[in-house]
């Protein structure tokens, strides 16, 4: 039982992981254009874009290798399999044993490279740009990311996304200044990962500073159409976790009935929507950064994540 | 099994002595390294024999030895870790060399007393037969450095080296010389008996971290590793990165954690993971900033041994703290990083001596494309740029995911100093982490990515089939090692009963490594992850395949709207392709600025004049700049003041001894008074 | 005849007969003879029962010291037969210098071998004489400056240790009584610790500088780069090869008979401080040599230093170090000088500037130079090697303080020694001297007779460090023992 | 056996005025009289031998005494004078510490000698030991005379006094063995110096015979010429750790490197992978 739920749970995490995927950026700019007072595209926009790109027929550089032909693959798969473990309406999912926070981090450096190889495979210098920064910005959001895990393994024992989601859902630990603090500090490396706002501007296509957009403009047709997926998909899983880490309530437990699924997918899907509109709110609010200003911002992360580590340290006479 | 040993060690000393006459020509080169290669599988079979075998095995005493004592030989689970390590890279660095011969007829004589030596001082007994081993080790690798020693730059390396060697050699004897006189024995065993405590503890600790870790190549006293690894044979740099760092860890290693007993408190392990998390960042961010390959690789090696370190000082603290199974953990990760590193720098050295040959330069800015001309090398370069990136499911990802581990459980020590030290070494580690992947990156995409830069570069060859051999060999090592994890740290139990006592329990299961503790662990399954990886792949391929069935065309680079390079420029135009010093700019200015004095000065044309705009970047180590150089000025200072006394005459050397009489007499007279 | 008066006199016959012989090659084939003839003597000598015969005395300590001399007496005059076409030998200079060898040689065995303080003084003393000589054969104003040097100043050192021998004496008189046998060692030792306190400080102090001054301890060294890198290359060998062997081994019989007075202030802490200072003042000195045979002269002051702080150390461990170094020491110095003395030759110029790369234009001479300086330097797997680890482990055992700057000394001068290797072997060849007024072009046979003893003596610095047969070793630590 | 009784008294005697002559020998300016002082120092250690062999019975000391009588007071001053003859040497001895300060120096030399010998009482004879504090001052003040005097005569007269006190000391002490054969090896000792004077030819060779002369032959030449070419700045050749900071630049980039981090292409690359409107300033939106 406990298994076939597990199965099933993972199925439809899955199926719904990629079917919302590309809905995400389409909400979040149909958000922003209306808070801007304009209509802005539907929510399906980016999705009938992958449609079409697909069926276009991709074109490569003479110079291209086969990094460009494999990357996009590599960046997706490493980006769905990190986003299976992310614990969305249920816990006890099939690869719940498997979901690790250092995993994802991990997968996420595997379809950072292969991005920044791709946009490298060329030797343009848009590509290197994009790449050198993408990389050299994941310098600082990396030990801003492990140090807030650092803070959940303290509470919760282990570095497991389930068992770490599902304490935190039970609650007993009620709110601390610490975990505020670090979901501070994951909140500005999600921006950062995603090339949101304050770090990159995602609606432009400014090729000075952007840093995600320079590594695709040599790619096209189903390359193209997979970066844009793989990126969807590294947005929904930054909001998931977002979601699983600090707005546990509503996740089924594992091995519940599909009543739970039920209810805990629609607080997901809550979740989830809030999350999106205040990111909406949050990009209207803020003006992109000049780039070399971003380590600042991520320092500032990374020091708001080592003081929460601390604060756990003094307050909670841990050990 | 240990008469064995020192029979391969007796074969690859008499191979050295045969070597000078036959190194003249290629076959005989080509037998030395030969008989390299099959020393150096047999050591390989006898380690990995010892670890089945669950090491602790007898204590052998040579027929000969130092005038006082007897040399001893033992291959406990340590040592056999460490040989093993050392059979593999060297077994491939020999075979590498096979390929081609006559490179330099210098390099072939000090090879098997390289291996030799580093053999000798992994599996000695007794504290004389690992500090000769680990000076033949210098003195060889000395010789290997210096083999094309016509240019200056090879001379100067050279010497800093082995300057270095006998430092770290100045401090490793009095380091002996306190435990060997509070033990009053040479031998481990001797010295196991009786551990230090107090003040000797801690001198032995900095005399061991100032001797084995500049030989390892721990910040700060590490300027001489950039210089002297570029300048060696490609094999050479290989063995001197994979196996020769590796041995001062194991003396690290061998001495902290074994021989200074059990008894050491928390802090001891405080230096260490400082030391470790410093290099670990500084390596890692150098190796963003250099434009040479090999540079760029030593580097990395700087960054990975700083890992290490960070887990053998974690290790340290925990056991200081009562927590074995952490201690396992952090032993654990350490030691099979070693193993991971060593293997995937071997390939990667490697890999850049191919290109080296091949395209003719090792500089980033010469280099390019070479994917399309040397594919089965840049494959093989892949695998290793993924591992030392720490990408899943490769090696590299597995041992610093344990590593990660053994740091977010830092906190288990109660020592609230500890518990934020532990924290910034997480931050720093995933840092280190994160640049290395940058410099990976950068590393591949200059090499074998974009276009060629230079027409020699343009020309280049795939290797041949032998030194492919030694190009996949450890490549697959390298995918076997990321996959199989638990096994490698199952056979190390032996090492780490060595290091933490027998009741050391591995931080693996079956296929599975185990980190955290109590009563939530984490996992690392890297095979399931594998299946899970590919199963994904095959779907997403099915799905795109099926949606988009149109073929690929090749049609002009965009390239960000410049025109077709002129026909002039056969391999396009070098100007709009990324640079080395171009790649290196964020970081150059996020952290080069504050951590390498790192400057920049552009000098732009006014508009209108044809001259050429210049950008140039530069770094200064401050540790060399700070502590090499006072060093050397003090020292030249004092020679110039007493080298006043050569001047003097007759009558005032003669007015020197009579002071002395004097002086003595006045003493007598003055200690008889009282 | 009693065996160790043979080793003695036969050189001594045999010096009378070169100055006798007329013709170069002559003279040179049978030096060599009596060299290999003593050695072959010496190597009986290991045979004899120790004890003592009249004025001589065979034990642990002199048995090593009296072989090793009759090698690198054999070696020196194979390396010089090769030499004979150098320049700056005529008839009566190489009578003199062959003469002069085979006295010093007999002198210093003597001085190994006797027992007896006064004719041990007296055997010092002709060996200076002897060697002042063979310094002095060249009579370029360079080799007459330092031979003058070196002789007032080693002539004051033999006077103020005779004084220090009368006082000896002075103190054992009441008790040994008026005879030959109140000089003798043995004697002396017996009855030390009952002597005046005193006295045998103040002799101490006498035979410590006198016979210091001969060792080349700071700051009693002056006389010896000079001497050392003006003389022909073979006294260079012999000088720190041998003669220094002998002075120390003087100084040491004076150590242990204090040394047996519980109330005489221990000798140790003196050899100590001035065996400390040797290394340092060498191991900032070398750092300013262009000299290459003056920068191996200072080296040989720096191992003279490091032998007697090993010795003022004491105890089995600090002896049998200091024994070690001895003779690795005279090895592996007498190797490098041979080297240098060629090279000194094909460039001629003795500037470390001027001979550079030789690995690169001499292979063979090159490495082989690398190697023999590589074992002064304390590399392994040569004796020095095994010595340093022993004297520095030792100190740090017991004087921790000590080790520190002990450690210092030898890191910067074996740095120092490093950075002129790379200077002299690698890198871009210097070019040759032309033939004529250096005379004529080193042939096969120079070479052979450089290479040839080089290797020799390097096989055996490696036995004596890393495979002593147990005999030997037995040997040294029974002379260690002995020595305490 | 103790003071007061005659014999002891004029072995006392003896030895002190072999201290006064010391004195004489350092206060002495010419050359000549150096030479006559040292003669008669030489014939009263004969005396002193000859009475301590009439004391001890010992009749080889009168051997002694005979040897040091023919040597010391005959030959070797006649020898000196014959070398200042053909160098000839009549001009005073250059000092070079004052005569006045060297004689203050003497006192002390001599004080010392009396404060090291003091303590020793037990086993030697009080005898013995005033003559030890005598040969021991004698002893001193030679060596004293060799480093406060310039020419090499007068180093040599330093030296030939000083083993002077060495015979005192050693015929002063009762039944010393092979007394003869020492005080002879010394004797030959000190005949080998002066005959170095003759054979090395120093007046021939340099135009005085100070010492100081002597050094200006060595192959490594002077250390204030050596300090003023700044040769050993550059000496290791290549390289000593001043030219390692010099190329402490290099550190950044290896040799090829640096320079095509100069080359026009490389640091076009270096803007345009950059963005030019970064390269002036920090980058970013302008």
């Amino acid at each position: 039982m406990q298994t076939l739920g597990g199965i099933l749970t993972q199925a439809l995490h899955l199926a719904l992981m990629l079917v919302l995927a590309p809905l995400v950026p389409g909400l979040v700019r149909w958000l922003k254009a209306r808070m801007q007072g304009r209509r802005g595209a539907s929510p399906l926009q980016p999705l009938r874009d992958m449609r079409k790109l697909l069926r276009k027929r991709p074109v490569l550089a003479e110079n291209a290798s086969a990094v460009s032909e494999v990357a996009p693959y590599v960046a997706v798969v490493a980006t769905l399999v990190a986003l299976a473990q992310v614990p969305s309406f249920s816990h006890g999912m099939l690869l719940a044993p498997l979901g690790d926070l250092l995993l994802v981090a991990g997968l996420l450096a595997l379809a950072r490279v292969a991005l920044a190889l791709a946009g490298l495979d060329v030797g343009t210098q848009f590509g290197g740009m994009g790449a050198a920064r993408e990389m050299s910005f994941a310098a600082f959001a990396e030990p801003t990311l492990l140090v807030a895990v650092l803070t959940f393994a303290i509470l919760a024992g282990t570095t497991n996304l389930d068992a770490v989601a599902a304490t935190f859902r039970d609650g007993q630990l009620g709110l601390r200044v610490s975990l505020a603090l670090a979901g501070l500090s994951l909140l500005a490396v999600a921006l950062a990962e995603n090339a949101r706002m304050p770090v990159d501007s995602p609606g432009t296509h400014l090729e000075l500073t952007m840093v995600h957009e320079a590594m695709l403009l040599e790619s096209s047709g189903r390359h193209l159409a997979l970066w844009e997926f793989q990126a969807a998909l590294k947005l929904e899983l930054w909001l998931a976790l977002l979601a699983a880490m600090f707005l546990p309530f509503g996740a089924a437990p594992g091995g519940a009935g599909p009543l739970a699924w039920a209810l805990g997918l629609l607080a997901w899907l809550v979740k989830m929507a809030g999350l999106m509109l205040a990111l909406a709110v949050f990009e209207n609010a803020i003006a992109k950064m000049r780039v070399f200003r971003v380590p600042e911002f991520l320092g500032a992360a990374l020091l708001l994540a080592l003081l929460a580590a601390a604060l756990l340290f003094v307050s909670t006479g841990l050990a | 099994m240990l008469t064995a040993l020192s029979l391969a060690l007796a074969a690859l000393l008499l191979l050295g002595a045969a070597a000078v006459p036959l190194a003249r020509r290629p076959a005989g080169a080509r037998f030395v390294h030969a008989g390299c290669l099959g020393a150096c599988v047999v050591l390989a079979v006898l380690a990995f024999w010892a670890l089945l075998a669950s090491g602790g095995g007898p204590v052998l005493a040579l027929p000969f030895g130092p005038p006082w004592g007897r040399a001893l030989l033992a291959l406990d689970g340590l040592s056999a870790w460490f040989l093993l390590l050392l059979g593999v890279t060297g077994g491939i660095a020999s075979l590498y060399a096979m390929a081609h011969p006559a490179a330099q007829p210098g390099a072939v004589p000090p090879f098997p007393l390289l291996l030799a030596g580093m053999a000798l001082a992994v599996v000695a007994a007794d504290v004389f037969t690992l500090l000769f081993g680990f000076e033949v080790m210098s003195l060889a690798s000395w010789a290997l450095v210096a083999a094309d020693h016509s240019r200056a730059e090879t001379r100067r390396a050279a010497r800093l080296y082995l300057m270095m060697a006998v430092l770290s050699a100045a401090c490793l004897v009095p380091a002996f010389g306190l435990l060997v006189g509070h033990a009053g024995g040479f031998s481990f065993a001797a010295l196991r008996a009786a551990p230090p405590a107090g003040w000797l503890a801690t001198g032995v600790l900095v005399l061991l971290l100032l001797g084995a870790g500049s030989k390892a190549g721990l910040a700060p006293l590490n300027a001489w590793l950039p210089r002297a690894y570029p300048v060696a044979p490609a094999h050479v740099t290989a063995l001197l990165s994979g196996a020769t760092a590796n041995v001062a860890v194991y003396v690290l290693a061998r001495l902290l954690l074994d021989l200074c007993g059990p008894a050491q408190p928390l802090w001891w392990g405080v230096p260490l993971l400082v030391l470790g998390a410093g290099s670990a960042v500084l390596g890692a961010l150098r190796a963003n900033l250099e434009g040479d390959i090999k540079v760029v690789l030593a580097c990395s090696s700087i960054e990975n041994i700083g890992l290490i370190t960070i887990g053998l000082g974690l290790a340290l603290a925990f056991r200081g703290a009562d927590l074995g199974p952490l201690a396992a953990l952090a032993a654990g990760a350490a030691l099979l990083h070693t193993l991971n590193h060593g293997v995937f720098k071997t390939l990667l050295f490697l890999a850049a001596g191919s290109v080296e040959r091949m395209a003719g330069s090792r500089v980033l800015d010469r280099l390019g494309g070479l994917i399309h001309a040397m594919p089965a090398t840049a494959a093989c370069a892949l695998v290793g740029i993924g591992a030392a990136a720490a990408l899943p499911p490769l090696s590299g990802f597995a041992s610093e995911w344990l590593l990660l581990q053994a740091l977010l459980a830092g906190w288990r020590t109660g020592d609230v100093t500890f518990q934020v030290l532990a924290a910034a070494g997480t931050a720093l580690a995933a840092m280190a982490a994160a640049l290395a992947a940058a410099a990976m990156v950068r590393l591949f995409g200059l090499v074998f990515l974009g276009r060629p830069r230079t027409p020699r570069g343009a020309g280049a060859r795939e290797v041949g089939r032998l030194e492919r051999w030694a190009l996949v060999i450890p490549a697959v090592l390298t995918l076997l090692l990321g996959l199989l994890p638990g096994p490698m740290l199952a056979l190390a139990q032996p090492a780490l009963a060595t290091l933490l006592g027998r009741a050391a329990a591995v931080p693996a299961q079956g296929f599975a490594l185990l980190g955290g503790s109590g009563e939530a662990v984490a996992w690392y399954l890297p095979l399931a992850l594998l299946a899970v990886l590919l199963a994904a792949g095959l779907l997403v391929a099915l799905v795109v395949r099926a949606r988009s069935p149109l073929e690929t065309r090749r049609g002009p680079t965009w390239d960000g709207g410049f025109i077709r390079p002129p026909d002039y420029l056969p391999f396009g135009d070098p100007l709009t392709q990324p640079s080395a010093a171009g790649l290196a700019q964020p970081l150059h200015r996020m952290l080069g600025a504050a951590l390498y004095a790192a400057r920049e000065t552009v000098d732009m044309p006014r508009p209108g004049e044809t001259r050429a705009a210049r950008h140039r970047a530069t770094l200064a180590d401050p540790a060399h700049d700070w502590l090499v150089l006072p060093a050397g000025r003090l020292r030249g200072a004092v020679a110039s003041w007493l080298e006043r006394m050569r001047d003097f005459t007759v009558r005032r050397c003669l007015s020197f001894g009579f002071g002395t009489l004097v002086v003595l007499l006045a003493l007598l007279a003055w200690l008889e008074a009282r | 005849m009693p065996l160790p008066w043979l080793v003695v006199f036969f050189p001594w016959f045999g010096a009378l007969v070169l100055v006798a012989l007329p013709r170069l090659r002559l003279a040179a084939a049978v030096n060599l003879g009596v060299s290999a003839v003593s050695l072959l003597l010496a190597l009986l000598l290991l045979g004899t029962p120790h004890g003592e015969q009249g004025w001589t005395r065979v034990d642990a300590l002199n048995q090593p010291l009296v072989l090793l001399s009759a090698i690198i007496g054999l070696t020196t005059s194979i390396y010089s037969y090769g030499q004979l076409d150098a320049k700056g030998f005529d008839h009566l200079r190489l009578r003199a210098y062959h003469g002069a060898y085979q006295l010093f040689m007999g002198a210093q065995a003597l001085a190994l071998l006797s027992d007896n303080m006064g004719v041990m003084w007296v055997a010092i003393e002709i060996a200076t004489m002897a060697s002042v000589t063979m310094v002095a054969v060249h009579g370029t104003p360079a080799a007459t400056a330092a031979a003058w040097k070196f002789f007032i100043l080693c002539g004051v050192g033999i006077a103020l240790a005779l004084f220090g021998t009368v006082i000896l004496y002075m103190a054992a008189q009441p008790l040994v009584g008026h005879g030959d046998g109140g000089l003798s060692w043995a004697a002396l030792r017996l009855v030390a610790a009952r002597c005046d306190a005193g006295l045998l400080n103040l002799a101490f102090v006498f035979l410590l500088v006198g016979y210091g001054t001969k060792v080349g301890l700071v700051p009693l060294h002056f006389w010896l780069p000079d001497a050392e890198a003006e003389g022909p290359v073979s006294i260079s060998a012999v000088l720190s090869g041998l003669l220094l062997n002998a002075a120390m081994v003087a100084v040491l019989r004076a150590k242990t008979i204090v040394a047996a007075n519980p109330l005489a202030i221990p000798p140790g802490p003196f050899l100590m401080a001035l065996g400390l200072a040797s290394v340092l003042l060498a191991g900032f000195a070398l750092w300013r040599r262009r000299d290459a045979r003056r920068l191996f002269a200072w080296s040989s002051i720096q191992h003279m230093g490091l032998a007697a702080f090993a010795f003022g150390l004491g105890g089995v461990g600090g002896n049998l170090a200091g024994l070690l170094h001895l003779l690795g020491h005279s090895l592996a110095k007498s190797a490098v000088f041979f080297g240098v003395g060629l090279a000194t030759r094909l460039k001629d110029s003795q500037k470390i500037a001027d001979i550079g790369g030789l690995a690169t234009s001499h292979p063979a001479l090159g490495w082989s130079l690398v190697v023999a300086i590589a074992a002064v330097a304390g590399m392994p797997p040569f004796a020095l090697f095994a010595s340093e680890f022993l004297l520095l482990t030792e100190t740090a055992a017991r004087f921790w303080w000590l080790a520190l700057p002990l450690g210092l000394g030898l890191f910067i001068a074996v740095t120092a020694k490093v950075n002129v290797m790379q200077q002299l072997c690698l890198g871009d060849a210097t070019p040759d001297a032309a033939p004529g007024p250096a005379g004529a072009v080193p042939g096969r046979l120079a070479f052979g007779t450089t290479l040839g003893p080089i290797w020799v003596h390097l096989v055996l610095a490696l036995v004596l460090g890393a495979a002593l047969p147990a005999g030997g070793a037995a040997l040294l630590a029974q002379a260690a023992e002995m020595l305490r | 056996m103790t003071f007061g009784q005659l014999p002891y008294d004029i072995a006392h005697l003896l030895g002190g005025a072999m201290l006064l002559l010391s004195f004489v020998l350092l206060y002495q300016r010419r050359v000549q009289a150096v030479i006559n002082a040292f003669a008669m120092q030489g014939g009263v250690l004969a005396l002193a031998a000859a009475w301590q062999g009439a004391m001890q019975g010992a009749p080889e000391l009168y051997l002694t005494a005979l040897i040091a009588f023919v040597a010391k007071a005959v030959l070797i001053p006649l020898a000196l004078r014959a070398i200042v003859r053909r160098m000839n040497l009549h001009r005073s001895v250059e000092t070079a510490l004052g005569i006045g300060a060297s004689m203050m120096v003497g006192v002390a030399v001599v004080a010392l000698a009396i404060l090291v010998v003091l303590p020793i009482t037990a086993g030697a004879r009080a005898i013995a030991r005033e003559d030890l504090a005598l040969a021991l001052s004698v002893v001193l003040l030679g060596m004293l005379m060799m480093i406060t005097r310039r020419n090499a005569i007068s180093q040599v007269v330093g030296l030939m006094s000083l083993e002077n006190g060495l015979v005192l000391a050693a015929v002063g002490v009762a039944g010393m063995p092979l007394v003869v054969e020492l005080s002879t090896a010394a004797l030959v000792l000190v005949v080998f110096v002066v005959a170095g004077v003759f054979v090395f030819q120093i007046r021939e060779r340099f135009d005085s015979v100070d010492t100081a002369a002597l050094e200006k032959h060595r192959a490594e030449g002077t250390w204030e010429a050596q300090r003023a070419d700044g040769a050993w700045e550059a000496q290791p050749a290549e390289g000593t750790w001043e030219a390692q900071r010099a190329d402490g630049g290099r550190e950044a980039q290896p040799a090829e490197g640096g320079r095509d981090a100069q080359r026009p292409e490389a640091a076009w690359n270096a803007q345009r992978a950059e963005g030019r409107p970064e390269v002036p300033r920090h980058g970013g939106l302008p």
